[in-house]
């Protein structure tokens, strides 16, 4: 949001975590995101969790696709690698890399468009191998860096919307990742940092795919039409040289609940959601019974939040495949080549 | 090339079969036995995208200098498929046999004065002896190898100890196979004067012995057992899949570790070619040697994440064995029309280092290769086979590994290195050479940077700076020039003529052949077998050092030439296309044929 | 299978439709799929439904993927118009089609490696946008056309086999339908031409999309190591021009079996599936319900066959859309053009 | 060019704004200001792909000889973001003039003395005039709107009407901003000295009151509507999404049925670019004119449905809006890199013909051409159209519609045609020109056949046989060859000089003006720009007419040269590439330099 660098200053009051490091050591580059957008929270509270985890920062590789979204690794970890894939690819760049290095911990993150869009198909098949990494969707039911087509999320604001688009069902990641084999599924709040940073650390602690579907609100392109609040000013201007012409800074939104307890959180362009955390007893490792449940406050008009499912049994990609516990990158060579006698025997049936 | 007689050790034997029946057994053991006896043989498969009851061949050349290519002849046809006998019929070379089941009559009306025509009740013998269906089915062909066996005068004993050797484990079978090896070789004997005026006799030569039969799908598999490949990710696609399953079969036998039976390699059968050629660029980001293989469409749908690889300097091996066709095309026929496509692969301005092996061998070593190029240079590099040379069954010299061999693994920085660095920039490029040190995940919290396919500068941060931008883009151009000295340099042949070849791929054999030939009636040429891009110097010192050019190529549209034209200076009016692009693999009398017509136009011109 | 030329000779004693045809009018080419295959019975089944009907021949548009089930649009309907488009890709050239004619009844016919794996994504968003067509996965747990590679389904033969591939959970393409949207689900066995037959005529009159899961056994890649029956004998030759060397005939596998029963079925490779069919009190209307039967008869090891759901209020992508009843490719270009009065207008506001 | 003095109705005003502060109608109400006095103009819009926060330029040329190119000088800047001040500062062309916002001090350590620097206390102003703190950040931009229009001497009558037209439904708006210009107007009077030498003036040419103001994207969208495009399939991407939006608004303008309120249109939001490929051959198979929009991304991910378009005959129409750079590139930047990858897209044998607009106007025209094209050869043709052209802000002729237009179809059978025939093949070209008829789904039992991307013969039957699939890709070149006479010839200029410019695009309007200013300095040329693919026999004649060619396109690796080079006789001895390919669109300036050196390298050597 604005050019000035960013202050390298230390802080020595801050508090330190078992490495020594204070979260600045977590933090990344300034974010280029509209104020108020809950993405930028999301970025607060992974750089949070990674640092009460006491993991060194070089210990994380964070992927993403494209999208407002996906800009923001640039803006956490910035010890970190970083990988800035193609729309809807970064699963299949995270399986990649966790193949090549599985002693790293991967956090990737996208939208909801990168996700449920281009990627439907790479998503839904890194759930089934069971990649061990933490893969956010940053969910704002919208294709934010395009300027604001809907997607095929779960509209956020659908009740107070209407429109041929809302008519569509829309794709719930939560279910999805339930069906589609995700061994740990939860969903939150991008102003619920009391819930996101617990989800967010248990996440990169599983040891398989963690699908977090994090409700992130727009604060630019929320603004449909027959919205009380919309933005309608400037389009109303005959000129558009670009559609977000203006855009009003805004507040991020924050939501405080307790467990068992539902929410109503008035979004941006003055639509509601309701979000309803689960409580202490609900049982997340009853995969049937989290679908069921999900369908359920589905059905009421409310959004479940909180760890769904989690199943620490399930095997990941490596388990599954047998692979070496030494990263496949750090193999010496001398392990690799099967030597020229080896070479010699294999042609023996070749003859 | 037709009107030769087949002599000793050179002819050319072709199967009809119907798919799914057990031919392919029967074939290879055939062949197998000319390769025993020391006869350079080649083994061609012509298959039908099915599964079982559609039309196959099975095409022996025997060739005792060693041609491999498609001889274009059929000196013996074993006709097994009724669907096909008419045209199986009409394709035997004048002279040739042409053997049948003779169980069911055969049609008469289908005629042929100038071949010779066998009958064998294969239906019947086979029915005699063998009381399970499926044996009858099976030992049908196994029963026609014993006739040709008696026919060429194999020497049974190689054939004995083929069998012996593939039934070892499983003596139950190996009777019932002898059994039908003697039925038809008695058969033969009894009922046709053999042997034929050509024979199969034992030869010695140079590499019997050490040579061995292999397919150039399991070469390049085994070439990246030995480059260290570690991570392959893969989508089925014919006819590249037996690439993978050759890498993988070796992994097996070479890559589990002693201790810990686990795996030192992870091989991830992908959702699709997209999701392939992606992994493949997140573990070649994350320092692993990572590759995919696949064919055209894959290639179609990998060109994005190309481009990606090629902008944010990713290294990765893609092998692309290349089949007939635009889009789905005959996915189990040849061609080779994949190289503008591949070199370009991707918009904008993208360009990528390819490799043209020619055969299994080539497969073996430019595999290897291809890894170490793609870390030293840090990009995509593309090795272009195809399905001739890939699925078909070549004699080859021994592959041997340099125990020496030491990966090249680019400019990697190390944990040390950072420590002793103030600051790391990405895409700072102080040697010169177009590459920058890269840093992998992991190693040092300074070696942290953000790779990205959108606009960066030099250092690695985001860009839309004019500038910035042009910068790199430039600097990428310098690589591209270093690539130049660093790929494989051509293969020349001859000098001083003023007819050049230029080929590419599987075109050699047949190229190479078309030469002797045309040699012997006094043409004499030289030859250029080009085996990358971009090219280097030499292969404009070779155009220009010849006044007629004949750029032969299995495609329409004269790819190779085409790649010339654009990076090179190549005249036009010197340069005569040879395009053989019907899916077949290419005869060297296709290109003989060629010449003559284009020296007979120049003549009448 | 054989490479004579089908008998075009009519059977005076054939009965006939409605419409005056006999079946042969919906039949198609000769099948070139390996003797016994499901998916050649499929294509009887689809030549029976249409036939009864009475629905013209050209009144159908058939389209697929890539692979052995992609085929077979070529061995049924031979009057009507084919489509075989790239691999995966089917549902989005049905999509366009449909867009450009919604009068024609659309046949889509998929693999499940067409549809589970690389066309994933297509296959989901063509039911969320509930596009209104019949949509069959004939689902063989493997790629049958590139030699036997496990796919992304449900593994068929799943309790007689092991192996690392066994391990990732498979995608169930009913399951998954009914997270994504379709609003028509049903799954049925190639063999049971009795529940099959209506299914599929259920299905064409269906408004929407219409997804039938039908498991189709493949009887040349479904003889995995450690099968009793494996066919082993040709892999223990040295030799491998193409792995699937020799495929000896075999029966298409038959099942009958009553509403509400179950079924166990042996499959070429001796393991064995049980199918289970819905019966007349289950309530194909209550989407929730049917997710949680699924799941629990999965987890007794039964795979459920029947219509699973239906929704015939939710409306086709061209009612979300308010599309002409006069399909877009027949209205007369006199209606599409604005004329040049209309041109000048739209200008009048750019100066 | 840079040492030019502006004169009156020549000059070039750049604004340095914040995204997402809402300048864009206050720039557009500067432009169309000039506009209605009747000066040409163009305004170019240099924004970050980011939605809030970050440097975005708008630049509005003024030519009363209607130069619509980017100058490249910048006369006026309006400096509006602290972050952007010391570049803008340095990119005033000498004698300039810089507007900054006086309300805070400005940083003195950056200074110039070769321009003029005024002080405005924009913000001042704003807090001081206007209650909301919306208000207050908006009407800044306003503000200098009436600085400016003080300066030029702009008729304050005009932007009152525009601001009248504007609020027309919003009078409550209509205040605060007639207030702005006021304000901005008044301080400039009593601050400055006012007007400049060079003022804004009513001026009287051909097209004034018909020209309209027009991006590209709009232009092509329009043109499909008039076409009777019905099905639109599309993902959204960077520059490419305006197109779909101008369709999509001039449907819901037009195309809604008067009885029914129905749609006479279909549009789907594709989940991603090789679904909307997907969509729109299904959609053109089925007799639908359909097309998608797109930029380089989108174009490599639709390769293998491009190719399949091309073997199974299928029309379609793909705009593809280019953007900068291989991979995600700078995605607002412009850049003409597609060139290549869309000519050639997809593996096998493939070739596209493309057609090349260079303005909003030739947008319009070309993308109606395009879908009678697409269905009178029966294949994808691809528009390329640019950044620049697309999403920028041109000077237009009119555009008219001739109302006796009828599309051309191509050969589609009826269904009484149909019922005539005793058989119907698709692939039988009875015609000669390499296109065979071909039916609709539904029209007749008879007209049934089955469309594939694997091989067929010429009755659309599968085929793996080597003729047969040979046919059919040669009879692909005769339609190919057909092609050439039926797409637009270039357009040349002059003739008779020994030195050619050949360029594409949305180079045109830079070099036109270049070559002007060159033909004024003494060095005349004759000018040719292409505009399609495959080019027509006039684009060889020019080539060979001329000593010396210039090839002026904005992409590192000369494509479009090397399209020529490919499929042309082009000497490359004297032909000498211009290559621009920063992301910012070429001035004329870069041209004639270009030009200047190689001239003076001549002379050198
Ligand atoms: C292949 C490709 N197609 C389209 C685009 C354009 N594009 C960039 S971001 C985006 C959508 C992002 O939406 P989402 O993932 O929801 O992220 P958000 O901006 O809402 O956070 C699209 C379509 C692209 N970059 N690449
Ligand atoms: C882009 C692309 N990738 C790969 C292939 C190779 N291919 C052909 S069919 C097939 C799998 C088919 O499996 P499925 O859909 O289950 O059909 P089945 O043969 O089992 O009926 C594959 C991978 C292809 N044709 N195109
Ligand atoms: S456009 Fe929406 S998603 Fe993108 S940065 Fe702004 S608020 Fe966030
Ligand atoms: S391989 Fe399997 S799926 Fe394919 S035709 Fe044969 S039995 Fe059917
Ligand atoms: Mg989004
Ligand atoms: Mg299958």
């Amino acid at each position: 949001m604005s050019f000035m660098k960013k202050p390298t200053v230390r802080h020595p009051g801050l508090p330190r975590n078992d490495l020594g490091l204070t979260v600045r050591d977590y933090e990344g580059g300034m974010s280029t995101l509209c104020a108020g957008c809950g993405h930028d929270a999301i970025t607060g509270a992974i750089v949070q969790a990674a640092h009460e985890l006491s993991i060194p920062p070089h210990g994380f590789a964070k992927l993403s696709g494209i999208g407002c979204s996906s800009k923001t690794p640039a803006y956490f970890l910035g010890a970190s690698h970083g990988f800035n894939s193609c729309h809807g690819r970064m699963p299949s760049v995270a399986t990649g890399a966790n193949a090549a290095n599985r002693d790293l911990h991967y956090i990737g993150v996208s939208g909801d468009g990168d996700s449920l869009s281009i990627g439907f198909g790479q998503f839904a098949h890194a759930m089934r191998r069971n990649v061990n990494m933490l893969y956010l969707v940053e969910n704002n039911g919208v294709y934010g860096l395009t300027k604001g087509q809907f997607s095929a999320s779960a509209d956020i604001g659908s009740t107070a919307k209407k429109g041929e688009e809302n008519l569509q069902p829309p794709i719930d990641p939560c279910q999805a990742a339930l069906t589609l084999g995700a061994s740990f599924v939860a969903r939150s709040f991008s102003g619920d940092k009391e819930q996101l940073v617990p989800l967010l650390k248990a996440g990169l602690q599983h040891r398989g795919f963690g699908m977090i579907d994090i409700i992130s609100p727009c604060v630019t392109f929320n603004d449909h039409e027959g919205s009380t609040k919309s933005y309608s000013y400037s389009r109303q201007h005959f000129h558009k040289a670009i559609s977000a012409d203006f855009v009003p800074p805004s507040e991020t939104i924050k939501a405080q609940y307790s467990e068992g307890a539902s929410m109503p959180i008035e979004l941006h362009d003055g639509s509601k959601i309701i979000l309803r955390k689960v409580d202490g007893a609900y049982d997340p490792t009853d995969k049937a019974a989290a679908a069921i449940y999900l369908r359920e406050r589905q059905s009421a008009g409310e959004i479940t939040t909180g760890l769904l499912y989690i199943n620490e049994a399930q095997q990941e990609m490596h388990d599954l495949a047998g692979s070496s516990d030494t990263p496949m990158n750090q193999i010496p060579y001398e392990r690799l080549n099967p030597g020229s006698d080896m070479l010699k025997k294999i042609q023996s049936r070749m003859r | 090339m037709s009107t030769n007689k087949p002599s000793d050790n050179n002819f050319t034997i072709k199967i009809a079969n119907v798919n799914g029946t057990g031919s392919a057994s029967a074939n290879g053991l055939l062949m197998k036995s000319l390769f025993r006896l020391g006869i350079p043989v080649v083994g061609k498969n012509y298959f039908p995208s099915n599964i079982q009851g559609l039309p196959t061949w099975y095409e022996i050349r025997a060739s005792e200098k060693g041609y491999l290519s498609r001889s274009g002849r059929v000196d013996i046809m074993i006709a097994m498929n009724a669907e096909t006998y008419q045209k199986d019929l009409q394709s035997v070379t004048p002279g040739g046999i042409l053997i049948y089941d003779a169980t069911w009559p055969r049609n008469k009306q289908l005629q042929r004065d100038d071949i010779t025509v066998i009958g064998v009740p294969l239906s019947k013998m086979c029915n005699e002896n063998f009381p399970s269906a499926r044996a009858r089915i099976l030992m049908k062909n196994v029963v026609y190898v014993g006739v040709v066996a008696a026919l060429l005068d194999i020497d049974l004993d190689v054939i004995r100890s083929l069998l012996n050797e593939t039934f070892a484990k499983k003596v139950s079978l190996l009777d019932g196979n002898q059994l039908a090896i003697d039925l038809g070789y008695s058969y033969a004997k009894e009922h046709f004067s053999c042997p034929l005026p050509y024979t199969a006799k034992v030869i010695d030569r140079p590499g019997k012995g050490t040579d061995i039969m292999i397919d150039g799908n399991t070469a390049a598999g085994l070439g990246a057992v030995y480059a260290g490949a570690t991570v392959c990710a893969w989508y089925p696609i014919t006819p590249s899949t037996s690439l993978i399953e050759g890498y993988k079969k070796y992994c097996e036998v070479t890559r589990k570790d002693p201790d810990t039976g686990k795996n030192n390699y992870c091989i991830v059968q992908a959702e699709d070619e997209l999701a392939a050629m992606g992994m493949v660029l997140g573990a070649g980001w994350n320092g692993a040697r990572a590759f995919t293989s696949t064919s055209g469409p894959g290639v179609s749908l990998m060109s994005e994440f190309l481009g990606y690889g090629y902008f944010a300097e990713i290294p990765a091996v893609l092998f692309n064995v290349q089949r007939c066709g635009p889009s789905t095309g005959m996915p189990t026929r040849t061609q080779q029309s994949d190289i503008l496509s591949s070199a370009y692969a991707s918009h904008g301005d993208t360009r990528h280092v390819c490799l043209f092996p020619s055969d299994p061998e080539e497969s073996f070593y430019m595999s290897a290769n291809a890894f170490d190029l793609a870390e030293h240079l840090q990009t995509p590099i593309l090795v272009l086979s195809d399905l001739d040379i890939g699925m078909n069954d070549w004699l080859s010299p021994e592959l041997t590994w340099d125990e020496s061999y030491q990966p090249d693994r680019g400019q990697v920085l190390t944990k040390e290195q950072l420590e002793e660095m103030s600051v790391f920039h990405r895409y700072v490029d102080r040697s010169g050479d177009g590459v920058a040190p890269r840093t992998l995940p992991g190693t040092h919290p300074r070696g942290a940077y953000f790779t990205r396919g959108s606009g960066h500068n030099m250092y690695g941060a985001y860009t839309e700076d004019a500038n910035e931008y042009q910068q790199v883009v430039d600097r990428l151009m310098v690589k591209w020039n270093t690539a130049k000295g660093l790929v494989p340099k051509p293969i020349t042949m001859g000098s001083g003529n003023a007819i050049g070849f230029v080929s590419i791929g599987s075109c050699d054999h047949a190229v190479r052949e078309a030469r002797d030939e045309l040699a012997e009636a006094g043409i004499s040429s030289d030859y250029m077998r080009v085996r990358a891009f971009p090219f280097s110097q030499d292969v404009q010192d070779f155009l220009d050092a010849h006044d007629k050019i004949y750029v032969v190529e299995q495609n329409r549209d004269s790819q190779l030439k085409s790649l010339m034209r654009l990076e090179l200076d190549l005249d036009d009016r010197k340069t005569e296309s040879i395009l053989h692009y019907n899916g077949l693999p290419m005869t060297p009398g296709f290109v003989i044929d060629a010449v003559n017509a284009d020296l007979a136009r120049g003549e009448a011109a």
